[in-house]
């Protein structure tokens, strides 16, 4: 199956550099989908920049920090596993994908017990939310936006682990060789992205007001 | 007629549906838009119907405020966006770049029924009980005080978006990697670099928008208050992020008619467009300027002045490459062999409608001309003139262009030119008097309106009537010359570019062998004769 | 310069002069574009074979630098002839006759210092400069005045102004111009300018509970204001002679004690703290109508210029 | 064939960690107006990484670097022009 091109295209070097083009202009879109809400954050931050740092204290920064070496790693393992599907190495590509996926569902548990103590601290705007002192509507719009990024991002993970599962399964079936690895390269730099993404996230939504 | 074309090959309804073919998926296309074509025209024709009087006694306010909602979404998004795109793009991109397909055919028909599923939430929205924001959804209306299905309508376009993302995907990808030898970047069609062009708008402007509808959404479904004014929301950031999508998506609907009318400007003068490379990079230019200019919606929304400053002028830059089309494109006349078949009155209504629209156009980025007639009927007026007079009737011109090549038939050709100066005399007569409304002041989204203005609005709808009529002729005689029509030659045109090399209507893949292409494209001899790219 | 629809204000008129100055470039690239078109499709009709088609212009690029230029000047004069008048208009002076617009759906409601209070028609007198302070009570409506050939939007959450000086007795449009909701087309009134004289007896004909300011001061009373804004235990910025003064800002910034600034310090008291206060008051967003506020901001402007006066 | 990690890739991992633990740190230092560019510039250097090791974008032409580039440069106009509105807001 994987030797011989799609009928659209002359030969699997062309096939490649497609998928790869593909995915490339996709997270650019991707992008400008995160870019709407780090506009709508950077407005107001500037215009509550002490609401924004008073409500970013109450982010829980241990497990942001954990999450983002889970991330950090789990991106390592499919950098890896790539190159090694390249080279034919199945068997260990395979555990690889499959480990970085099992990160993601790690980062994902995280993400949910995170939830669970705002929900406990009464921090879910539009649902349950008491926020003491002068910061309350800004504090509000902060958390707004804090769950709706990490919402959309958590989302995105979700998609990365079932794809990586099932790149996992099929370079163990030996789909992959140095000839044709599109879907592996292909989805490594979804995963990649859904990475890159949360790197900013974490600045954003962790770190501010954590000197005062 | 034996042969098996992309028709004929398997005629079962099953493999229209899961069929990944381009030409069919464009098909698809022509059938989803034409329905959603007559759907907005039947609330624009209500529209009218209502404004002859001037105490609004046909339909309430509210029906009325749902009706022109209705009227923008759906032209919008499930008309102008996708129409020259995915369906006459859809089918000729492959065919003119000597490609079997495009470079993701499944995601094509992901494209498609992405598209029909937003268009039926859509349409469910509107039976339902309709909505009542206007297509631009502003907050804190659309959140918290409309009590139409905003939610719905709202999550009909968002499904839509990632349609428009998926078409603009694949065309950049295919343009990029699926040319045959030989076809360099300046020996692309014109056709092509505009929708190229479109494309990286369509790619990175609607994600935007997404968000921007999802936020709306949220705020509705959860109260998650992000444009709420009583939380310290500020409403106009959602017209920032609204317009920074809904500015360029103006372009997404313009550019792809100018690269149809460069195609008709060139064959049907028998000459090469004059200044390709301008035009070429023209497109370019439209496509990034575009995303500079959104604050010209906002001149009078409470956007500080240095912003309003900063956007009239790069809406004044943005013109000068639409100019600059417009000038070659009559200089391409020059000293040619000039016929007049029905696309080319088509091409010559839309040189001259767009460009009636694009010098109205300066007068909403002259910022204190704005400030009086924004919100207007000059708005109306002038938008009109770019989305129907310019986008629509190159639509109808590269549908009559292609159309032998699309069905194998040619159209009956006194009816297509009977039907084109119709519609340019009823689009006129609809839209012209409207401009005169907003230099008037009359405000738009108005049901009932100050006597004085009747008259004007009279004479539009006496235009709008024709103009129906005029835009159902060409159902009629389309769909009649599908089974009686001429059978049309491989390139009746006798036209350069490599979708004439292959047979009409085209085999499955397209071409029998890839074709290797030597030569610019519109290069036709001094007599006229025309010299394929491939020869 | 008078045209036949009315405009009747000094700034209108220069608007008109721009729309003729937009309207005859408009004119004139027309008839060049329809003069070229015609003239080319029908003398090189593929029918007139008779008609000279050698020595086509071959080298384009002096055309195309002739006409991008030639267009870039001209958009450019327009830039700067529409700049320089809506430069003028928003970033007017703040001197003038206040008179201070509530929106909501679907009326408008104008107040005027004296107290006096009217809907959906604004009495003005001719010849002032007329200020308007307008602010919303819930979506964003547009206050336009055809005959002065001007609008701004009324924005819930903020303050924006407009101002006009007109010069001709006579009733004319209001319209709201930003789509609102089911009866936006009937949000719409009367501008009345009147001759100076018969604007006071207007005025003095007005049923009145007190001016603006003694009604901002019973508000100020009933929300218990004076409790930390006077010699209370709690330490806050006195408002007396507030109005127009530079004010230290905690962030380092220096505010200016307008409009504008009162009307946050009210809702969202976070946003500017002044240097040296402790950010301790509650907002009052939600908690004040729009009629309240501007009761109060006029209010504590009062104050200002009794300080002034010794 | 070698099962080894390309070296390229596990000095990127070191360097991401190191990284998050940097900024993590500078975020606890009363640096003012400073911790904001800081706390993105650390991130942004981290996104570097991760696009031209991970994703392997230092072995592409020049048209996937101008793709990747793309969503970036655009998310800088949306923010440059609407921030030119929030900047220079008037007061009343």
């Amino acid at each position: 199956m994987p030797e011989t091109p799609a009928f659209q295209f002359v030969n699997l070097r062309q096939q490649h550099e497609v998928a790869q083009l593909g995915m490339w202009v996709f997270l650019a879109t991707e992008v400008l989908f995160f870019g709407g809400l780090i506009l709508g954050y950077s407005v107001y931050r500037f215009m509550y920049p002490e609401g924004f740092a008073e409500a970013a204290r109450h982010t829980q920064i241990a497990i942001g920090t954990t999450n983002t070496a889970i991330l950090l790693t789990s991106s390592f393992l499919v950098a890896w596993a790539v190159s090694l599907a390249r080279l034919g190495a199945h068997r260990l590509a395979a555990l690889l994908f499959a480990a970085a996926a099992a990160l993601g569902c790690v980062f994902l548990l995280m993400k949910g017990i995170e939830y669970r103590i705002e929900y406990g601290e009464h921090l879910v705007p539009g649902y349950f939310f008491i926020f003491r002192g002068p910061n309350a509507t800004s504090a509000w719009l902060f958390f707004s936006f804090y769950f709706v990024a990490t919402g959309v991002h958590a989302l995105h993970v979700a998609i990365g682990i079932m794809v990586l599962a099932v790149i996992a399964l099929k370079t163990r079936r030996g789909a992959y060789s140095e000839r044709y690895h599109a879907p592996a390269t292909v989805a490594g730099l979804y995963w990649h992205f859904v990475d890159l993404v949360w790197v900013f996230l974490f600045a954003l939504i962790y770190l501010p007001g954590r000197a005062s | 007629m034996t042969e098996r074309n992309y028709l004929t090959e398997d005629t079962r309804i099953i493999s229209w549906l899961f069929t990944t073919d381009h030409k069919r998926i464009a098909i698809l296309f022509f059938a989803a838009i034409t329905l959603f074509f007559f759907v907005g025209g039947a609330a624009a024709t209500m529209i009218r119907l209502e404004l002859v009087s001037p105490q609004g006694r046909f339909v309430t306010s509210d029906v009325y405020n749902r009706l022109f909602t209705i009227h923008g979404v759906v032209m919008v998004w499930f008309f102008l966006i996708p129409s020259i795109p995915s369906t006459l793009g859809n089918f000729i991109v492959p065919l003119m770049i000597g490609a079997r397909d495009l470079a993701f055919p499944r995601l094509n028909l992901t494209s498609f029924y992405l598209f029909m599923l937003g268009g039926c939430v859509t349409l469910y929205a509107v039976f339902a009980g309709g909505v009542d924001t206007g297509w631009t959804f502003y907050t804190p209306f659309s959140t918290m005080y409309s009590n139409g299905h905003v939610v719905l309508a709202v999550v009909g376009v968002f499904i839509t978006g990632f349609s428009s993302i998926l078409t603009g995907l694949n065309f950049i990808v295919t343009i990029h990697r699926l040319r045959a030898p030989g076809l360099t970047w300046y020996r692309l069609p014109l056709f092509l670099w505009s929708l190229y062009a479109t494309s990286v708008i369509l790619v990175l402007a609607t994600p935007v928008l997404a968000m921007t509808l999802l936020l709306v959404a949220l705020d509705r479904v959860f109260g998650v208050g992000i444009f709420d004014p009583d939380r310290g929301g500020d409403p106009l950031l959602f017209q920032h992020l609204f317009w920074f999508y809904s500015h360029p998506a103006v372009y997404i609907m313009i550019l792809p008619g100018m690269g149809v009318v460069s195609e008709l400007v060139a064959v049907f003068s028998r000459k090469a467009v004059f200044g390709y490379k301008f035009v070429a990079w023209s497109a370019i230019a439209i496509a990034v300027v575009g995303f500079f200019v959104w604050g010209h919606h906002m001149f009078v929304s409470g956007q500080s002045v240095f912003a309003g400053l900063v956007f009239s002028f790069m809406s004044f830059i943005v013109a000068v490459p639409s100019a600059i089309k417009v000038f070659n494109w009559t200089a391409t006349l020059h000293k040619g062999w000039v016929r007049f078949d029905a696309p080319m009155l088509y091409a010559l209504a839309f040189i001259g409608l767009f460009t009636l629209g694009g010098l109205t156009g300066l007068f909403l980025a002259c910022l204190a001309y704005d400030v009086y007639v924004t919100d207007t009927y000059f708005v109306i007026a002038h938008f009109h003139y770019i989305m129907v007079g310019g986008m629509v009737t190159a639509y109808f011109g590269g549908l009559h262009y292609w159309w032998p090549k699309i069905t194998g038939r040619m159209y009956p050709e006194y009816w297509a030119r009977a039907a084109a100066i119709l519609i340019f005399f009823g689009f006129n007569l609809t839209f012209f008097p409207q401009f005169i409304l907003g230099v008037l002041g009359m405000p738009r989204r108005y049901h009932v309106y100050p006597p004085e203005f009747q008259v004007w609005h009279v004479l539009s709808s006496a235009g709008a009537s024709i103009l129906a009529i005029a835009y159902l002729l060409p159902l009629f005689y389309l769909l009649w010359s599908m089974f009686y029509g001429a059978r049309a030659p491989a390139n009746p045109w006798g036209a350069t570019g490599l979708e004439w090399l292959t047979p009409s209507p085209p085999p499955k893949h397209n071409f029998e062998a890839t074709p290797a292409v030597t030569r610019p494209p519109y290069e036709y001899t001094l007599s006229g004769e025309a010299r394929p790219q491939n020869a | 310069m008078s045209t036949w629809w009315p405009s009747e204000t000094s700034h209108a008129r220069a608007v008109d002069l721009l729309f003729m100055g937009l309207l005859a470039t408009t004119a004139l690239v027309l008839a060049l574009l329809f003069f070229l078109l015609l003239r080319f499709a029908i003398h090189y009709r593929a029918g007139n074979a008779s008609a000279d088609r050698s020595h086509r212009i071959r080298k384009s690029w002096h055309w195309e630098v002739t006409w991008t230029t030639a267009t870039l000047v001209a958009f450019l004069g327009l830039f700067v002839w529409g700049a320089q008048q809506y430069v003028e208009l928003f970033g007017a002076g703040k001197s003038g006759l206040t008179v201070y617009v509530v929106a909501k759906q679907w009326m408008w409601k104008a107040q005027h210092l004296g107290g006096q209070r009217e809907i959906n028609e604004l009495h003005v007198p001719l010849s002032h400069t007329v200020r308007l302070i307008m602010s919303s009570q819930d979506v964003i409506h547009s206050f336009f005045m055809p005959a002065f050939r001007i609008k701004r939007d009324v924005v819930p959450g903020r303050a924006t102004d407009l101002s006009f000086r007109p010069l001709r007795a006579g009733v004319f449009h209001l319209f709201c111009a930003e789509y609102c909701g089911t009866d936006h087309a009937r949000m719409t009134g009367r501008i009345v300018v009147m001759q100076e004289n018969d604007f006071n007896r207007w005025l003095s004909s007005q049923d009145v509970t007190g001016t603006l300011a003694a009604q901002g001061e019973r508000v100020n009373r009933q929300l218990g204001c004076g409790g930390c804004h006077g010699n209370g235990p709690v330490r806050a910025p006195k408002l007396e002679g507030l109005y127009g003064k530079p004010v230290p800002l905690s962030d380092g910034t220096i505010g200016i004690a307008d409009e504008a600034y009162l009307r946050d310090s009210i809702v969202k008291p976070r946003a500017k703290i002044v240097a040296g206060y402790e950010p301790l008051m509650p907002s009052y967003e939600g908690k004040i109508s729009e009629d309240e506020l501007i009761a109060v901001v006029a209010y504590i402007k009062s104050l200002a210029e009794k300080a002034k006066r010794p | 064939m070698s099962w080894y990690p390309p070296r390229a890739l596990v000095f990127s991992w070191l360097g991401l960690l190191g990284l998050l633990g940097l900024t993590v740190l500078t975020a606890y230092q009363p640096l003012g107006a400073f911790n904001t560019p800081i706390a993105l510039a650390i991130a942004s250097c981290k996104a570097l990484l991760i696009a031209a090791i991970f994703m392997e974008l230092r072995e592409q032409n020049g048209l996937m670097i101008a793709v990747a580039g793309a969503g970036f440069f655009w998310l800088a106009i949306m923010l440059w022009l609407a921030f030119s509105d929030y900047m220079t807001r008037p007061s009343l």
